[in-house]
């Protein structure tokens, strides 16, 4: 059922794309979304870009952006990068005033660069790498979430304050930037706390058919760590999870954000002690109840609820950028990149963002922290770092 | 009562042409040496007999049947028995198992274990080392082997190609000792694919020479050799041209 | 000495997916000369078969609720089946041509697969608990060893076991082993060609079953890759456990799984990333001093 | 009697075609096309690099190589480390030496000091793999991939591991991939009529014969794949300098099967199949893409569901092979008759 609802919106899409030049009239301001709609990566940016399409109706109902309408344009990059830089170029020349590219930083960037080349402004949906903005594709690059690094230095903060663990273990998927990511944050900030001490690091590789060799190493500690760091992603965290659980290894486990969502937890009977830190909660429980509004919007527009917070980056992108847009008066670049970097802790659905003109991504972020107890996830406690992570631990 | 005739018979692999237009008739009970030099395209008169390459032009028939273009296995078990150059045994099986291969075609389970009896009676060698690995059993004995796994066929005519090929003159004087005595025994239609045709000489029986692709000379062995045809269209002299 | 029987285990039950791969690689190798890329693809279709087509993040399972015992027979017959299917509709077609081209076509066939698995499920990696009950630990020399993994080796050994039966035993096994070694020798002998690939495609698609319920028992997801590294190892494990021999391929399974663990464990933290640098540089040397791979039948010729 | 003419009269004809059509397909898309369709076009030839230069080992020795993506990461990456401005580098690629994070090199010295990197590297380890034959050769290169892809992806001061290289300079356009792509054909053209060509192609048909006659086969596979390096090679410089990012998992499996299918599905063993393929497989996915966003029928837009495109190349590949086992042009290469007309005729083997 969901299919049909689902090629329907992409149907739809794919049909006002194509006949789109006689659609979109001089005044309507122009979102372009270079985004997969087939492949590996349309399970990741197919959410986000159905939250941003929820924003983008919301601010047409109330009458437009500087009273224009916008106008989504899509161009599926089918999870290739050639695909995708193309497919930036496809929304660019289709009038994009600004152009949305793919959920993952290395799929993202070549349609990135395409806007970047004509000096239009660029958002990924949810990449978490520091290079998804200035470091990486240039000024005119953003990225709608949080990163990766900071997930990993709010586990190490929060696990030590909260949960009282002073030794850890690190386990990390070299599969991924975004990966390696968690760890670099969890690395530089719990060596910074007084008493905390990391006992043991391993890796393994997110394909790897069996990681026994690097749990038997956790198993030969001396004495089991007070939690295991594990910075991984789908698919194969699920398996790494269900492993480490299968062992008798019940430390908790400590994740980044990308293994929201309790779509998986059936595989790991009656998951425990799991601790996932979140933008948002899928899982009706958010402090701030327009949140679980939201949710419910989300499901009556698309049929089901969000199945994890990687949704919300795309609310809050198109929310970001037509503040921005407002302040400026324009969708001229160059003013709206001002705007967005004088924004300064600006409030949204899903916590304060902050873009500067050295940082166009968050290296500080409220977390809410949801826990996992008997395979029910739950919202225990929100978080934020005490500092921003510097950007020469984000750039080592 | 011709048992196997060959009609204008070409066989081309992509540009090379193998064979041409050769033409054979074999009775049942006769013996038939195919010789020639290396290239001449015995061999590939073989395979296409058997199957395995496709004739580009020509008909084979088997027993009165048509069998151009059918598969190997059809072929086989219609009775023609193929044993081919470089012996071919399935080293990683057993002897054991490479006879009852042999007789896998054949639906009497019991007459399948009689030959089997009656093969190990004619090869006491065998059936010592029936349970070992074929692959670790000498040339000579392998060569034995795959005669006898073609018996164990029960076939209407078994072809050799290259028995002596890579064996010492000893083991050679008993392997054709031994096919000697099956075809007295056994009343065998053979078809013998030799380099040369001294065996054909000694062995006696009716000899075809190939080169170059085509049939260049037919006639009873012993004769043809008495003659000296046989030397002069082995080695291609231009009076030899004309089938003798 | 604890330690040496865990990462003994740990080395076999790694080393028991490698190998049940690449018999399946090897069988159908050895009847037609086919390195059959498809191979992973039918793993992860096997297991796609139990759930409902859906693009959605939850799992609806369609057959996945069923009691073991009819739903790991199912399995393993939707592996066999998707097999023959791929025979009969595809390499039947293809039997004069090339040991490339043969390749390429299997490669194209995987990629249809997968690209049909992915239109109806998408790539996000499906949940699916089955046979929870393994789960737990048990204890074996004073080691805590996960049942899952002693079910794993014990079911590859059972497997092999039956296999080997089933070779060595069975008119069909006889002649599918002759015809693994030279396959025209077997056809000159009454083999008949069509029905030992058949059935050869029939086994190994119940092995590419097997697999996909190991890995789904061990990771609880199922995912449109799921095939695909044990099929890269398995391919590899069939080439230097020697061609046409199923043994070989067995045995060379287990050592590169071994290898493998044995990397993970003595390889230092910054070295360990490059595990498989190490592992495939090993299988370079391997093939060096054994280009016919390291149980070569022994009247096995160079035929691709 | 006239003099026979020359093996390269008689052959010259083919290169000169195959470069005609990709030209012609050049010229057209940039006179008429879109910029996104000129970049369709753009990857193609770029593919068209890779894949001759695949086919100057594959198609000459016989042996399938799974590891020439292998080197067009390699090709690629060297590009990476020449040209990216020295501000980028210091930061993200700080292992490098010295004289490259200082500096910044113009594209074409650099294009073909970054080509010469693979051919080195295919130089130092030929040797060694070109003493297997078969597919103990084929599993060889594959290993060689995966080892290239894995130390790629994690020496992370040097290649910035599994994340993107970016800043590489766009510079690649039509016309520079097409004289790339004709630079191709005319390398693996002057290859296949060299002795080492022949005597190589000679010992794929007949490798007991050839050797007999004294050709060391060995040899003329280490040149043939040094050469084939340095093709492929160039692909990646151009591929790198087309996306202006690059990451190891562009250059592992997919990459190595789009290649190998494309080749096939021309013909493993002429080099107009090599080039054919490209061309014929790039025009189908094409199709097929204006399909999946919908044609214009009437009134309404019919388009077939999104990711039946890539079903549909699957299918339509295994339909050719099975019609066309030896691929579209067989054996044959694509050659100018004296009537004036492309004729597609037999390759002359060794003659």
């Amino acid at each position: 059922m969901q299919t049909t609802r689902r090629a329907a919106l992409f149907g739809a899409a794919a049909i006002v794309s194509a006949a789109m030049p006689a659609i979109a009239e001089e005044e309507d301001i122009v979102i372009g979304f270079a985004v997969a709609e087939s492949g590996f990566m349309q399970a990741y940016d197919e959410p986000a870009t159905q939250a941003a399409l929820i924003r983008i109706e919301e601010i047409n109902e109330e009458g437009g952006l500087l009273g224009r309408q916008i106008v989504p344009v899509f161009a599926d990059t089918k999870s290739d990068r050639a695909e995708g830089a193309r497919a930036g170029l496809e929304v660019i020349e289709a009038g994009a005033d600004m152009v949305v590219v793919s959920c993952d930083y290395d799929f993202g960037a070549p349609a990135a660069l395409m806007a970047e080349a004509q000096n239009k402004i660029s958002f990924f949906l949810c990449a978490e790498s520091v290079r998804a903005g200035i470091q990486g594709v240039g000024p005119h690059s953003f990225s709608a979430s949080v990163l990766a690094a900071v997930q990993g230095a709010t586990m190490a903060e929060w696990a030590h304050e909260e949960l009282g663990a002073t030794t850890f273990y690190v386990l990390e998927d070299t599969w991924t930037e975004y990966n390696k990511g968690i760890c670099d944050g969890f690395n530089w900030r719990a060596p910074q706390i007084e008493g905390v001490e990391i006992v043991g690091r391993d890796t393994f590789v997110n394909d790897d058919a069996s990681i026994a060799a690097q749990i038997t190493r956790i198993r030969n500690l001396p004495e089991p760590p007070d939690a295991i760091m594990l910075c991984s992603m789908m698919p194969g965290v699920v398996s790494a999870v269900r492993q480490i659980r299968n062992a008798g290894i019940e430390v908790p486990i400590l994740n980044g954000s990308g293994v929201d969502g309790s779509y998986w937890m059936d595989a790991v009977p009656s998951l425990s002690e799991f601790y996932i830190p979140v933008q948002g909660s899928v899982y009706g429980d958010d402090p701030n109840p327009a949140v679980e509004e939201f949710n419910v919007r989300f499901e009556e527009r698309f049929g089901a609820r969000p199945s994890s917070q990687y949704a919300y980056p795309g609310y809050v992108m198109v929310d970001l950028w037509a503040k921005a847009v407002e302040r400026a008066g324009t969708t001229d670049a160059a003013a709206v990149v001002e705007e967005l970097e004088k924004m300064d802790e600006e409030p949204t659905l899903f916590g304060p963002r902050t873009f500067t003109s050295e940082l166009h991504h968050q290296n500080r972020a409220r977390y809410h922290i949801v826990k996992v107890t008997d395979g029910e996830p739950a919202v225990v406690d929100s978080w934020t770092i005490d500092e921003p992570i510097p950007l020469e631990v984000l750039l080592q | 009562m011709t048992l196997l005739a060959v009609e204008g018979l070409s066989v081309r692999y992509g540009q090379l042409t193998a064979l041409r237009d050769a033409s054979l008739m074999l009775d049942e009970g006769e013996t038939l040496f195919v010789t020639g030099p290396n290239g001449a395209g015995k061999s590939t008169l073989m395979k296409a007999i058997a199957g395995v390459v496709r004739p580009a032009a020509g008909c084979i028939r088997l027993g009165g049947r048509d069998i151009t273009g059918e598969a190997p296995e059809t072929i086989a078990r219609l009775g023609f028995s193929m044993v081919p150059e470089g012996r071919q045994v399935f080293g990683e099986l057993t002897v054991d198992e490479n006879l009852r291969l042999g007789a896998g075609m054949r639906g009497d389970r019991a007459g399948a274990a009689r030959d089997l009896e009656s093969v190990f009676e004619s090869f006491p060698m065998l059936k010592e080392r029936r349970d070992g690995a074929a692959g670790l059993l000498s040339g000579g004995q392998q060569q034995m082997l795959v005669i006898a796994r073609a018996l164990m066929t029960r076939p209407r005519l078994v072809a050799i190609d290259e028995p002596s090929l890579g064996l010492a003159p000893l083991v050679i004087d008993q392997v054709y000792e031994l096919l000697l005595r099956l075809r007295a025994e056994r009343r065998l239609t053979l078809l013998v694919v030799e380099q040369s045709s001294t065996r054909a000489t000694m062995t006696g029986g009716r000899m075809m020479l190939l080169r170059s692709g085509r049939v260049v000379l037919e006639g009873d062995a012993r004769e043809l050799n008495a003659s000296g045809a046989v030397e002069r269209a082995y080695f291609g002299y231009s009076d030899a041209e004309e089938p003798a | 000495m604890t330690a040496v029987l865990q990462i003994l285990f740990d080395a076999l039950s790694l080393g028991s997916l490698y190998a049940l791969g690449a018999l399946g690689i090897a069988l159908i190798f050895g009847v037609m000369r086919l390195v059959n890329f498809a191979h992973g693809d039918y793993i992860s279709f096997s297991i796609f078969a139990l759930l409902w087509p859906t693009t959605a993040a939850t799992t609806i399972l369609f057959l996945g609720q069923v009691p073991p015992a009819v739903l790991i027979p199912f399995v393993i017959l939707i592996g066999a089946g998707v097999s023959v299917l791929s025979e009969i509709l595809v390499f039947r077609r293809l039997r004069d041509a090339n040991p490339a081209t043969l390749m390429i076509a299997s490669f194209a066939l995987g990629f249809v697969i997968k690209n049909l698995l992915l239109m109806l499920y998408s790539s996000r990696p499906k949940s699916l608990s089955i046979l929870p009950g393994l789960a737990q630990q048990v204890e074996i020399g004073g080691a805590r060893i996960p049942l899952l993994q002693v079910v794993t080796v014990a079911a590859t050994i059972v497997i092999l076991i039956a296999l080997t039966a089933f070779l060595k035993r069975t008119r069909f096994g006889l002649e599918m082993r002759a015809a693994a070694q030279d396959f025209t020798m077997a056809r000159m002998l009454g083999v008949r060609a069509n029905r030992v690939i058949l059935l050869a495609f029939a086994i190994s698609g119940m092995l590419a079953g097997a697999i996909g319920l190991a890995i789904v028992v061990q990771t609880g997801t199922a995912d449109i890759n799921m095939g695909l590294s044990v099929m890269l190892v398995a391919f590899i494990a069939t080439v230097i456990g020697g061609l046409g021999s199923l043994y070989g391929a067995v045995v060379a399974g287990f050592l590169i799984g071994g290898a493998s663990v044995l990397m993970q464990v003595i390889l230092p933290l910054d070295a360990r990333p490059f595990r498989d640098a190490f592992v495939y540089a090993l299988v370079i040397v391997v093939l060096l001093w054994r280009p016919q791979g390291l149980f070569a039948p022994r009247t096995a010729k160079q035929r691709v | 009697m006239t003099r026979a003419p020359s093996i390269m009269a008689k052959t010259v004809s083919t290169p000169l075609i195959l470069i005609a059509i990709l030209a012609a397909i050049a010229i057209a898309v940039d006179a008429f096309g879109s910029g996104p369709l000129a970049r369709t076009v753009i990857e193609m030839l770029i593919r068209v690099v890779l894949v001759v230069g695949i086919w100057i080992f594959v198609g000459n020795s016989g042996i399938i190589s799974f590891g020439h993506v292998g080197f067009m990461c390699l090709g690629a990456y060297a590009a990476a480390w020449l040209t990216i401005p020295p501000m980028l580098k210091q930061i993200s690629l700080r292992g490098l030496p010295e004289f490259l994070l200082e500096n910044q090199f113009p594209f074409w010295p650099s294009a073909l000091a970054a080509s010469l990197l693979p051919a080195v590297f295919a130089l130092i380890l030929g040797p060694v793999l070109m003493r297997l034959a078969g597919i103990a050769a084929s599993i060889a290169t594959f290993a060689m991939l995966a080892v290239i892809n894995t130390v790629y992806s994690n020496w992370s001061t040097v290649t910035g591991g599994t994340s993107s290289v970016i800043g590489i300079p766009t510079v690649t356009d039509v016309w520079i991939a097409l004289g790339m792509a004709s630079g191709a054909i005319v390398i693996a053209w002057l290859y296949a009529i060299s002795r080492s060509g022949l005597a190589l192609r000679a010992a794929r048909d007949e490798a007991i014969a050839a050797q007999a006659s004294g050709v060391n086969i060995e040899r003329e596979r280490l040149i043939a794949f040094v050469l084939s390096a340095f093709v492929c090679g160039a692909a990646g410089v151009l591929y790198a300098h087309f996306l202006g990012i690059i990451t190891p998992d562009a250059f592992f499996l997919t990459a190595t099967f789009v290649a190998l299918s494309m080749l096939v599905v021309g013909g493993i063993n002429s080099l107009s199949g090599a080039v054919i393929g490209v061309v014929f497989i790039s025009v189908i996915i094409q199709l097929l893409r204006w399909m999946e966003r919908g044609v214009q029928v009437g009134e309404t837009t019919v388009a077939i569901p999104s990711g039946a495109q890539e079903i549909a190349i699957g299918l339509v590949m295994i339909v050719i092979l099975i019609f066309r086992p030896a691929g579209l042009l067989g054996n044959r290469e694509i050659v100018w008759t004296s009537r004036r007309e492309p004729r597609v005729a037999r390759t002359q083997p060794a003659e």
